[in-house]
Parts: C-alpha cells; structure tokens; sequence
C-alpha cells in the first residue's frame, strides 16, 4: 500500500523531538485554566440555557467568577457552594451573590470543604454517566449499520454551508444519499472569535452556520433518520476550534457528534487567538473527545494553504507528531487522532502528482493506527470548474491509492463559493468512480525506492527533523513566534482571549477533570 | 391541481442559481469578460459572476458564469406522455404470447439512414441484450429481424411488409441538424405510402429520442437512452393486445416485476 | 465606431451554444426533464438539449443543458475602465520613487472585518511577493505596513493616519451576500470622518475585485486575481505623481518592461 | 515504463500465426485491382479535376474503363494508349475514344506497347519524384520546428468537426494554440460509402468535413502557418478509409498530411465495404503511406465501442497483430504503424484503472517501435460532462503514465455532441496538467508480477492467442464471416464496393505499384 522510504531511528527521534516540544507546554497548562474550560465544567454540570438577551448562562456565571477573581477556585467548586448556601435560588442568581462579594466569604470548616467537593465529584460522575449513556447510543446505532459506503476506502466527507440548519440538513441529506460518509458542517465565519457559544437553532450565517447545540442536535437527528433509511452509517463533524474548544468538544459529544476538527496550534495561528489560552483550551477538549470517542482532525492542511506547499511540506510533518504529542498527553487513543494534511500542490508546477504521492505514503505510514484526513486542493483552484474538477480527481487518486481514512472531497467551485448541491453531486459521483476504479491500486504498485518519490519523502523529512530538532530546544512558544508553523508569527502575550487565562489557586477543583485524567 | 412552483437550487431552496459556460469570440480580456457578464444578463440572469476568463485560443475566450434567474415553473402543470404498462418477466412474457396470440410475434428492425451505429439496435434485438437482460432473439415468443445499419427507410418498410410484422423498430443515433428526425418522418411517410402503417407498431429509438417526440413523429412509442429489452418486449405484446382491444391491466405480475413506463427511464 | 456584434460560438460561429447545469427540487424522472428543457427555454434558449438528469439525492435533480441564445452583443459599445501606465523594474521604480520624491512611499495595508484571509495581502505586501515578484517590503522605494487579518476599518484607518500613509490597501477575500463590499464602504466612511480620505490613495484587492467595482465602492483602483506586488508598486507611484500633476507618460521604460495596466490583469 | 507480463515465446507464436493468416489474404490481394486503386494511379498521374456535375475526372475515366471490362490491364496502360491515339485531346475524351469500343482495338506491336510502358514509367517517376519533394518540405518545415508540445509525452490529438471546412480552420488553429499537436478533420458520415472523393472545398457535411483534396489543403495550409508562429509542428490526420482509401492516401500524401485512419479490416466490420475491395485497397493505400512518411492509425478501438471493452480485450490483441503483418507485408516501417486501441472500459464496475493499465501497457510493449495511438472512453460517456471529464482524466493519466504516443483527447461532451471549441480547451488543458503532474509516474512504479494487471494481460494475451490460432487455421475471411472482430459478421461477396474489384489481367500494368514494390 502506502510505502514509507524513512529511516526509522529519524523517525524515532522525531517523536522524541516533538514530545519534548509538547511536554514543555504541559507543564503550563496543567498550572492554568480558562473561562472557557469552566464554562464547559459548568455545562457538564447542567447549565445549559441562555440568558434573556441570548448569552449562555454559564458564560453569565463565568464572567461574574472570573471579575470577582476567584476562578482560580474552579467554577464547579463555586457552583457547589453557590447551591448550598442559596438552596432552590437559580444557579445563575446563587453564583450572583456568591460572587457579589467573594472577600467577604468565609473559607468552608474542612470536612464542609470536603462533602461539598464529594457531593459535586457524584454530580459529576452523574453526569459523566449520562454522557456515556447517550455515547453508547451511538455506538449501538453505529454496530447495527453499515459503516462506510466503500469498504477499504477513505470515508467520503463533504460539507454543508448554507448558514441556515435547516437549508442544511436539507443538503446533508442529499449528499449522504449519493454516498456521503460524513456531513462537516462548517461554521459561520466570525464564530471562532465568539468567546461563547450562541444558543439555539440558527438560519442566518456567513459562509457557514453557527455551532450551536441545538443546530448539532438537528443535523445530528436528521442524520440518524437517514443513516436508518441508508442502512449506513453517516457521521456528523464540526468544529472544535477558536475561543470556545471545550464548550464545543462538550456540546458535540452531548449530541453524538462523530468527529470535531480539533488542533493544538490552529487558533493561534490562523485565528490569532492567545496561545496560552489554546493550549490550555485544546487539552480539556481533547480530554472530551477521546472519552466520547469522537475521532479530532488535525488541521495542518492550513499550513500549505497559507505557506507554499512544496516549500512547507516538512511544517506539516513537523506539526503532526507536535499534535500527536498533544493528543497522547490528553489521553487519546491513536485511532482518534485523525491528522491532517492535504493536496495543495501547485498544479502548475512538474511531477505534482508525485510529490503528493510521496507526502500522501509518509503521512498515511507515520501514523499507521490513526483515521488520516485527506483535504482536496484549495488554493490553486480555478474559476475554470472543468480545470478545478481534474485537480480534484488527482486527489481522489491519490487518497483511495494510499489508503487515507477520511477524504474531504474537493469542489469544482472551490475558487468562488460555498458547496451547492450540484457541486457535491459531482464530487461524490466522481469519487465513487475512483474508489470503484482504483480501489486496489495501492496493491498492485511499488515505488522505485531511489526515484523521484522516495527522495522527496526523505528530504521533506530531514527538514522537518530539523524544524522539531530547533523547536524542541527553543520551546514551541518561540518556535511559533518565529513564524516556524503557517507562515504565521505569534507571541505568547499577543492575540485574543489571553484574560480567559487564569492560573489555578492550589485547591483548584475540576470534578471532571478528575475523572477524565484517571478513567 | 394547486400549483407546485419551483426554481433552479444552489445554495439555498429557490436561489436560482445556474452555472453556464461558454465560448466568445473575442481574445480574454477585461473587456471580454464584462460582455460575458452582459451575456448571462441578457439571459434575465442577476448576481452574475463571471468565475473564469480564459483564453481559448488567441483570438476566443471561454467563460463560466454563475448568476440567478428569477423564473418559476408550475412543476404540477408539466405534462410528459407516458405510457404504463405491465412488465412481465422473461417466461411469464412467452407465456402470455403463447396464450394470448399464439404464435410468433415478428419484428424488423435496423439503424436506418447513413447511420452506422448499430449497437443500440443490437442491444434490443439481438441475442445478447443489454445490460443483463435478453435481446428480443431470445425470446420464443419473438421471430427478430436485425437488418443491421445503413439501411435505407424504403428497404426496412419493405422488409417489414414482406415478413408481415408486427413491429418495426428504427435506430437512430447520429442527430446533428436533426437528421434522425428527417429519416425518421421519411419512413413513415414511406409505410404510410406502402399501406402498412396503420397495422404494424412503430418504434422509435436512440440516445436522443424520447416517447413526446416520437409521438410527434408519427411512431407509436419512443425508448430512449438505457431502454432494456424487456421494455420493449413487453411494450410490443401490451400495445399488440390495446390494438386488438384488450389491453393487460397495469398492475404488478404474479412474479412481481413492477410496472414499466414507456418515457419513464432515466 | 463600428459594430461589432458577437454571439457564443460553440460548433460554428455565431451558433449561439451555452452550456447550462442546475438542480431543480424534484425528484428524477421524465417529468423533470421536461422541466429542466423549460428552465433553459425561459431563459430564451432554443434547440435545448438536456445532456442529462440525474437524481442528485431523493427529491433533487442534477441538470446539465445546452441550448442556444438568439442575443448578440455589441462588443464595441463595452466599456471598462483601465488605467495604463509606465512599469518599471524593480531597481528603476526605487531609482525614480528616490528622484521624483526623495523618501519613502509609506503604505498601510491589511485584509478587513472578520476575514482572516491573509494570503492575498501578504503577496503584495511581504518580502516574498507573488509568483517571484517580490512583495512591496523589498522595495528600498517602500515602508510597508502589513497589519495582518481581522483588522477593524476603524484600526486601519487609525494607524494610516498615525503614520501619515499614501496609501490604504484593503483586502477582502469572503464575499458572501456582498460583505466585502460592506466593509469597504465602512473604510471609507471612516476615512472621510477621519479626515484622510483625500490625501490618501486607497487601493481594494480580492478574488472578487475588479478596477470598475473599486472605482464604485470609492477607491482609487481595484486589483483581482493574479495582482502582482510590482503592478501595485507601480501604481502607487504613478498615481501619487498624477495627484502631484506630473504623470509619467504611458510608454515602455528603458529597461523594457511593458506598460502595466490596472484592471487588465486576466 | 509500460510492463510487459506475458510469456516472449507466445508472442512470437502470435505474431507467426498473424503473418500466416495476412499472407493466405495477400495472395487474394496480388491477383486483383479496385476502381480505387486506379483511380488513385490516374491521380498520381496528374488527373485532378472534376467533371461538369463535380465528378471527379478519375471517376469517369476508370468508369468507363470498367464498362468497357479492360480495367484489368490498369488504368495507366489506357491512359498512354489514349493520349497517344489521340494526341492533344483532353484525357478524359481520349479515354472515352479507348473506351467505346475496346474489342476494336488492335494489341499494339510487341516495342510499341513496352515504349508505351516505358514512357508511362517514366512519367509515374516524375510524379514520384514530385510528390517526394513536397513531402521533403514537410520534413524540412517539421525539423525547423519543436515537435511535440511536452517532451516525453504523447501527442495531444484532438478532432474538428463542424462540416465546414473555414470553421475547421479556425478551431484547429484555436486548438493549436492550446497545445494540440495533431488535428483531425472527421469526415462527413455517409462518406465513406461514396465510391468518389468529392472535389474542391466544402462547408456543409453530417458530423464531420467532407474529406477532399482542397480541404486538405486549406487546412495544410493554415496549420503551417500556424506551426510557423507557435514554434512547434501540429500534424494534420484524416482518413483514408472506406471506399477510396488509395485515392485519399494519394492527396494526404500530396498536401503533405502527416497521418491517417488506415486499417486492414476497419471498413469491412464497420462500414459494411466488401472485404476482397478493402483488403485490396488497404494494401495501395498502405503502399502510399510508407513512401509519404505518413504514420498510420489502426481501428481497434471500434472493437471495443462496439463489442464490451472486457471481453473483447483480447480482438484487439490479435487484430493488431493482424494490422502489423498486412502493414510489412505492404513494406512499412513499424515506426509508422500507429496501433489504435483505446480506454472503453465500463466505469460503472471495479478495479476499471487496472485492467486499463493492463492493457495500455501490453499494447505499448508490444510494439515498442511504433507510435501507440491511444482513445479515451467513448461508449461510456454520459450526458453529465463533468463525470465524463473525469473519466477522461484517468485517460490522460494512463495515456502519460504508459508512455503512449499519440493520444486522441477525450471530450467531455462526446455523448452529445462533436467537439465545440470549449470542449478542446477543456480536454487541452487537464491534458497538460496531467502530462506536467505524471510525466515521470511511469518510470516511478511498478506492478506486481502476480497481481491483477499481471493476471489480466496474460489472460487477454492468451485469448488472442487462441482467436489468432482459429483465424490463421480458418483463413481471415472466415473468421471475419464468424464474427470474430468487432462482434459483426461480414461475408466475402457481401458489402459494397465487390463490383469494383476486377481481376488483374496477365499484362496488368501499374507502373507506381512498380515503384513503390521496389523502392
Ligand atoms: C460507438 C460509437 C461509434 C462506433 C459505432 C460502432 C457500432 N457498431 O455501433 C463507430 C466508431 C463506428 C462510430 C462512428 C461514427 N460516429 Co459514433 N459514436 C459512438 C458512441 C461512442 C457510442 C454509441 C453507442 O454505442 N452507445 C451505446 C448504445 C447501446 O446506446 P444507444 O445507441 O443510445 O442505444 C440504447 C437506447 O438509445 C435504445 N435504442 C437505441 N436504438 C433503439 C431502437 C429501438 C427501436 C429501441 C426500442 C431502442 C433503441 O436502446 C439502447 C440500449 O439501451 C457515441 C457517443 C456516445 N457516448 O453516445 C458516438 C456518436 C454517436 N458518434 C458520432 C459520430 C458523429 C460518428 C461519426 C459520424 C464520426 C465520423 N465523422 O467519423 C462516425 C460515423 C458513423 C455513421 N456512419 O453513422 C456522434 C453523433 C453526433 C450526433 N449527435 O449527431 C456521437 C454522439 C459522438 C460525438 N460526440 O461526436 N461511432
Ligand atoms: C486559503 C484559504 C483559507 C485559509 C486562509 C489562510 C490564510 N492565511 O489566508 C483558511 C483555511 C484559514 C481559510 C478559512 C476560511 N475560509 Co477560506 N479559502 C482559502 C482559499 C482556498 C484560497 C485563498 C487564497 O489564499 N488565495 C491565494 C491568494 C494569493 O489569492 P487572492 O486572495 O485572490 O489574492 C490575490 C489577488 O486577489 C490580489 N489581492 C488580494 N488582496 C489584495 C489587496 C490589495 C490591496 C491588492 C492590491 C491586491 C490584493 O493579489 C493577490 C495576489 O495576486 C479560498 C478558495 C480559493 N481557491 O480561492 C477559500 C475561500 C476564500 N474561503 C472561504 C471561506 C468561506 C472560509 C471560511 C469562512 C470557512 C469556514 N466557515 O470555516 C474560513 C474562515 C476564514 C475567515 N475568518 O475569514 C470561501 C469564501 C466564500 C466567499 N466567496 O465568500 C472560499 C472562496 C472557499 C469556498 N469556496 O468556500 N480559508
Ligand atoms: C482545525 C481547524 N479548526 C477550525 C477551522 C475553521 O475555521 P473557524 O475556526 O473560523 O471556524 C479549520 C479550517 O479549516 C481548521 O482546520
Ligand atoms: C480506421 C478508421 N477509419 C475510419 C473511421 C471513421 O469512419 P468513416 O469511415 O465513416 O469516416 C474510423 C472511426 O473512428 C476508423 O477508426
């Protein structure tokens, strides 16, 4: 199948590399929380709805705790307390006046401390069992279908955007009927800088549709019913990325959302969002989705279509063992960890089809138990559909030739607009064809292992030896700041979302925290 | 019947949108693809984009355009001639002639004008069939007469007199400026002249031919592309039994098969 | 001036052929096909060809349609705004820039709102350029200010004052439901609120940019797809001396480089 | 490059028993000439123009010669004797005086007659000579010029068909400009069943241009001007089959056209042309094209738009081999036999690429000399033109991958519609992406020796070997009357054109035959 022309004591120390890199950040995040973690403990909690003029109430109460200074505490702590000492007052006017004058709060007798956090590690653990209950209902419902409309075949994914749900699951239900494998619902553009969640169903968004717990259960819904109809199973994704990662990673195992694109570096660098608060924000979420089982795609694709792809390739590589490090020290299972990468290639140039070859075989390799997720062209993509179609259908070579996981399938119209119908319609047909057509060519072909292939993995991988060999030493905050990642420089103090940043007072208390690092 | 009106969809339900392309002659320019914008306008299209420009050639310019238009259709006042019928299986068929007629049903057939491309004529008609499913040769219940290509429309009619058809099946495929419609209406003009038109079934058939227009050209039926043998073996027994004034019920048969439609395949 | 009318040109000129594909809410079948032919017919095509219909899910059908548009254009009554003006090379501009101004042209640039589509500027404006002509920061000639993505109008216009700029550059990529054209109506509101507005050039650039919308939206010029950092260096250069009342000529420079046109970029 | 899985020994059995069964034809083909054929050697002896009602002068001539039942001692012969008995007068009367009464015509004195011959040798030399140098010129323009639009790839092959002959132009220059290297004008359809070559420049044809001497010409013409502006030669291709397959070789060869449809068998399954006319004609015409320089096409891509592309994978085979041996037999360079086949396989089912690369490879190695003339998918192609784009896309990709020569390119609307311009552009442009981004995949892979491509090449070779067995055991024509090629069974007295075929006379004379036989 896919082959893998990489020493494997360079590989070995680039693991090493790369986990060295992560467990430096480590350290501060485990000293650090954010708003958005505790607004995630409080709806675990069950705090779920919104305020009269639409803001979440967890977010409400976060803020009132984060201006009374006493975050650091852990909004489950202070929920707890907030009940206990208003009994049957609403949660939101209890942390009101816990938080009103929190200086003049006496610290609890120890034993009271202690059964207050006992009584709230069983509502957790309530609600944890909850979670897993709707989890397995998915799993359940996933065992008694098909998985998959082409066996040994990457998983045809395609996107719905219309930033109206219902408009949606109108579409979802479309593709998934012409063989779709997973529905990504791609967020509006501004969402990622919300420092909440917006509340409700949604019908109006720019080139995408917000992330809401109500839209995801729609569309998860509305994916159950047709899976049923299909007899096969058809996977829901969105985002777990931007100021809210853990709400999101919460709300989307709550809903049995399949996959979330969930990367360490992304906010920062794409999204200008504070690196500390990322990093800090990508642990907790990933310690969701791997105890949801809910597959994260990694989103090093970004960086060559921001930076040249030939001339980034080693970024992506160099990432993707930075991310897996992440993901591990998370807790995460390799099979959840669906990195990232893509066809980005310039068409223009010579022995494309090639060069992808060779990245497509390393990635795929490096990462033998992980679900790959294999991004389409972008970049290069023309207002000719025709030109813009073939580009497309290299890719889908490629993917169903080296055994990728998961295929974004590339759109026609990539260059103008968000996927219509037709434009899914002809990315599905064709790709079906390639699966049917090529299914076991992977099988049949070798790679000479001195030609033009073999060599560019090597090369791309000793460069990226190199960037991970400069990162571990400097430590991924400066690496970042020198651009090393995306073409794209950040320091630690810049970007939004750094006072969500909160370090934790010695007795910090996350319930689920707890739970989730032991179980 | 209430009104049922819709628009092309893109993005959103009755968005209009549709995406054109084409060629002018003119090199690409700034120029060029603002009159391809006036283009797409002039086709009542707004929120015209033109996506690409590019020089096709030195002296043309080839285009995509998206753009909406504002036109609805009522989709309930659409009316296509079909024609349903029951769809025997294979034995049920010969049994049921065998029944009903006995004996042979006969059909000539052949790929009429300066037309070569038999292998739609050959699909319907020959041992083989299409797609899995048995030519017209096959059937005991059929004597088939595959004349083959180039066949001149006066040669056919006389054939099918000579043999004292039941049917007479016309292939056409090449179609440019219409030529398939031209020999076809030279044929039945020339059966009409023969006297066999009013007695023998006429079919007409090719990648371009549907049930409306072959209606329109006198024929009894149309099959257009994808039309299996089996459609038009038992099209021939059912309109054999309408003519003789005892049409089979469209209802499903004892062997289950499900209802076939003339001008009803995709 | 003479006519010259030109129609689309498929098979043979002047035939008129387009290309159509949409989808229609309907489920497959001949009904829709019959459907998608009136679609195109009210578009005012003739000879419609449905290639074909094709069910895109359960209750949707992918068309793809040919037919001919009887229209004609007058390609000499189009009419698009350009700006032609001298190209230098890269050491000849920063020469000129030196003895016609004597400091640097001092620019200001930044992709607006929530696009965070940093690409487009970072061609213009970083070191690295575009397909290997360099970006506006090489230039000895230039200060250039990149502020990056997601900026609001409001900063930009801020910091374009703070460093007394010639020149805004605005870029915009997402143009869903017209947001780029909102946002840069909002820049130059501001602006003139800001009093900067007509001291100061402001260019626009985006995949969905073109000179005549610029020109609409309040701009100086528009630049599209496949802008070069030296076509806007140029530019710049030129239009600060035609504000000055001394425009150099539109002629080929020493060093041979063609003339640059604004708004001729294919 | 291209790999070749079956056993040397069998192939060189197969190529025996093709020669055998060309040679039990070529016996036929000896024995008898076809109005054709005469026509052409009037032709060639400067007989051009065309009658009152546009017959061509050739036509009347050898008419009324076959009236007259002295045919069999060939059309040169009668043409000395007629000019000679009636110096001055135009030839067409002369002949018409020879004609009208031949038994009254004395046998000349034993030196009369072998000077007659003599001086008709001796113009067929100076006619000989002529049209070798302007076929010289074409080989001088051609070595002034790049060749080829990408080195090491195929040359891109595309068709015009508008009917008339200045649209021709002005899309092949428009194609030319894209990258074409090879322009094919079609024919009109019912062309090939006229037993004359229309005369002078046409504008109304079905589906294609009437084939004529100015047409070629014109369009000879404008492609050398062409050429001359891009740098780089764009041949000129038409067909030289039907019933005057010698008389077009002739005006192909004189306006200097650099290729031709030509095969042994195609118009006797295809057009229904009697096959003791064809086999005839096949040879004079074949003769032509060695001496021009002009590269041949064989037609087995027919094969399989008529019969299914699986199962009769191996006619193909053995019809080539069949092709070669009647090609050396009428004294060709392999280099210009280019062998047709083409990529008609089914999309609709599996492992499509594989049995596709089974086959373009076999092909290629077979004959590793000539020029491979590869055909995209045809039959297969839909209404939606973006699918069909894509299949043509996985043409392009086995076309480079395999190191074919010429490569006719798919058109996205071929179940519509004969090429529009933008259909060219579109196949133009995905070609040379896909010539840029696979050149070197070729020489970069390699297939298993026991896997599916392995097996299906040696299965089909096999079956070849078993139709070539039959057919070398039965003679040709009998296999042709049992429906071995092309699904279509042809008998040797059915088809048209028989009554053209005479038998030759001892005293046969045909001075170019001569010619061409010795040299
Ligand atoms: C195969 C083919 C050929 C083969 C034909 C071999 C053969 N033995 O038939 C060859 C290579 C010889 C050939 C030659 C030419 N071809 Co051709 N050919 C095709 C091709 C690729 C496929 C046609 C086909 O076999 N379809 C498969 C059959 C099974 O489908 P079908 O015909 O639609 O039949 C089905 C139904 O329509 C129906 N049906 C059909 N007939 C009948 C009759 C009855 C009574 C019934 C009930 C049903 C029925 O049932 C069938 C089974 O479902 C088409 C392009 C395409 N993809 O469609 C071009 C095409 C048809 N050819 C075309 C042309 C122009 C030619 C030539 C004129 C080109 C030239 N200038 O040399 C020549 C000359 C042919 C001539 N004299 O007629 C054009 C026609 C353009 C037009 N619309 O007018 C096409 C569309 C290609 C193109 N884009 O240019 N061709
Ligand atoms: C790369 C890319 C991204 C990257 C951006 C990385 C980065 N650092 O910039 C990432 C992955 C982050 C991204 C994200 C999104 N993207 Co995006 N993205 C693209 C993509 C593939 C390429 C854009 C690009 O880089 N082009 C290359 C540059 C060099 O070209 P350019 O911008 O045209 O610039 C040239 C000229 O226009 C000009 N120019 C540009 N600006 C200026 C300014 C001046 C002053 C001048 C003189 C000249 C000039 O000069 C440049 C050089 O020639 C396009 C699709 C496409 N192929 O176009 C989609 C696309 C632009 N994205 C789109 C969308 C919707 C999004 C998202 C909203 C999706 C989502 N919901 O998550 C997000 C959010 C982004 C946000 N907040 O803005 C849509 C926009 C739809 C629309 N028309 O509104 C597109 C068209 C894709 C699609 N079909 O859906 N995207
Ligand atoms: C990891 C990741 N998160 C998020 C996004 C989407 O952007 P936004 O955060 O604006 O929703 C992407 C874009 O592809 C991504 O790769
Ligand atoms: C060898 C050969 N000759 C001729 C033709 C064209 O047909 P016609 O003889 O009708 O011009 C073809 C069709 O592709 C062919 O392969």
């Amino acid at each position: 199948m896919a082959q893998l022309f990489v020493d494997s004591s360079k590989i070995a120390r680039a693991r090493e590399l790369a986990r060295s890199a992560a467990l430096g950040v480590q350290a501060f995040i485990d000293r650090h929380t954010t708003v958005s973690i505790e607004r995630t403990v409080l709806r675990l909690l069950g705090i779920s709805g919104a305020g009269t003029r639409g803001a979440p109430l967890a977010n409400l109460m976060v803020d009132k705790l984060r201006e009374a200074g006493v975050l650091d505490k852990g909004a489950a702590y202070w929920l707890g307390r907030a009940l206990k000492s208003a009994p049957g007052k609403d949660p939101l006017h209890a942390i009101e006046r816990v938080a009103a004058h929190p200086d003049k709060l006496p610290a609890l007798p120890p034993e009271e401390e202690t059964q207050l956090r006992e009584e709230m590690r069983a509502d957790a653990r309530a609600a944890v069992k909850e979670l897993r209950e709707r989890i397995d209902r998915r799993t359940q419902l996933k065992a008694s279908l098909k998985v998959g409309s082409f066996e040994k075949a990457p998983w045809k994914y395609v996107i719905v955007a219309t930033g109206n749900i219902y408009d949606d699951v109108e579409q979802a239900k479309a593709a998934a009927q012409l063989g779709a494998d997973v529905i990504a619902v791609i967020r509006s553009t501004a969402q990622s800088l919300l420092d909440y969640v917006p509340h409700g169903a949604t019908t109006e968004g720019f080139g995408g549709t917000y992330a809401t717990q109500e839209n995801f259960r729609i569309m998860r819904e509305a994916l159950d019913e047709e899976s049923r109809k299909l007899g096969r199973y058809v996977h829901l994704t969105n985002y777990s990325s931007g100021l809210c990662m853990p709400e999101i990673a919460f709300m989307a195992a709550y809903e049995r959302l399949d996959m979330l694109l969930n990367d360490a570096m992304y906010g920062i660098l794409f999204r200008d969002i504070n690196m500390k608060r990322t990093f800090c924000d990508q642990y907790f979420s990933r310690r969701i989705c791997g105890f949801a089982g809910i597959i994260i795609n990694t989103g090093e694709d970004n960086y060559i279509t921001t930076a040249d792809a030939d001339e980034a390739a080693h970024t992506v590589i160099a990432s993707q063992l930075v991310n897996e490090s992440f993901a591990h020290q998370a807790g995460m299972k390799d099979e959840l960890i669906g990195f990232g990468h893509s066809f980005e290639i310039d068409p223009a140039r010579e022995d494309t089809l090639l060069r992808e070859f060779a990245m497509a075989m390393m990635v795929r390799e490096l990462f033998p138990r992980s679900p790959i997720k294999y991004m389409p062209p972008t970049k290069h993509k023309e207002g000719d559909i025709f030109f813009s179609h073939a580009y497309d259908v290299m890719a889908d070579l490629v993917a169903i030739t080296t055994g990728q996981g998961i295929q974004l399938l590339g759109m026609m119209t990539e260059a103008m607009h968000n996927p219509f119908l037709m434009d899914r319609y002809v990315a599905l047909k064709s790709a079906s064809y390639l699966y049917r057509a090529a299914r076991h060519l992977g099988e049949e072909i070798s790679f000479r292992p001195d030609g033009i292939v073999a060599r560019r993995q090597r090369d791309v991988f000793d460069q990226a030896l190199r960037l991970l060999e400069e990162v571990a030493k400097d430590g991924m905050m400066a690496a970042i700041g020198k651009a090393r990642f995306g073409d794209t420089a950040r320091t630690p103090e810049g970007g939004k979302g750094l006072d969500g940043v909160v370090e934790k007072a010695p007795d910090y208390f996350n319930p689920f925290l707890e739970i989730l690092e032991n179980g | 019947m209430d009104k049922q009106l819709i628009r092309p969809y893109g993005d959103r339900k009755d968005d209009g949108v549709v995406q054109l392309s084409f060629v002018l002659p003119v090199p690409a320019s700034e120029k060029a693809k603002e009159a391809a914008a006036q283009v797409a306008k002039k086709l009542g299209l707004t929120h015209v984009l033109v996506a690409t420009c590019e020089p096709a050639g030195k002296d043309y310019s080839f285009f995509v355009v998206y753009g909406r238009t504002h036109m609805q259709l009522d989709y309930n006042a659409i009316e296509v001639p079909v024609v349903v019928h029951r769809k025997h299986g294979f034995d049920e068929l010969n049994e049921v002639i065998k029944r009903d007629l006995a004996r042979k049903i006969v059909v000539v057939g052949a790929c009429i004008g300066t037309d070569s491309h038999t292998t739609g004529i050959d699909a319907i008609m020959n041992m083989k069939g299409f797609a899995g499913d048995y030519g017209l040769e096959r059937y005991p219940g059929f004597r088939a007469i595959n004349m083959g290509s180039q066949v001149e429309p006066a040669a056919l009619v006389a054939r099918a007199k000579a043999e004292n058809a039941d049917a007479v099946l016309v292939s056409k495929v090449v179609t440019q400026r219409d030529v398939h419609k031209e020999d076809a209406r030279a044929l039945i003009d020339i059966a009409k002249a023969e006297g066999i038109f009013e007695k023998t079934i006429f079919l007409f058939g090719g990648p371009r031919v549907d049930h409306k227009t072959a209606l329109e050209l006198g024929f009894d039926a149309g099959f257009g592309p994808g039309t299996k043998p089996s459609d038009v073996a038992n099209y021939i027994y059912y309109r054999i039994m309408e003519r003789s004034g005892r049409p089979p019920p469209p209802q499903p048969t004892a062997h289950g098969t499900p209802d076939a439609g003339v001008g009803e395949t995709i």
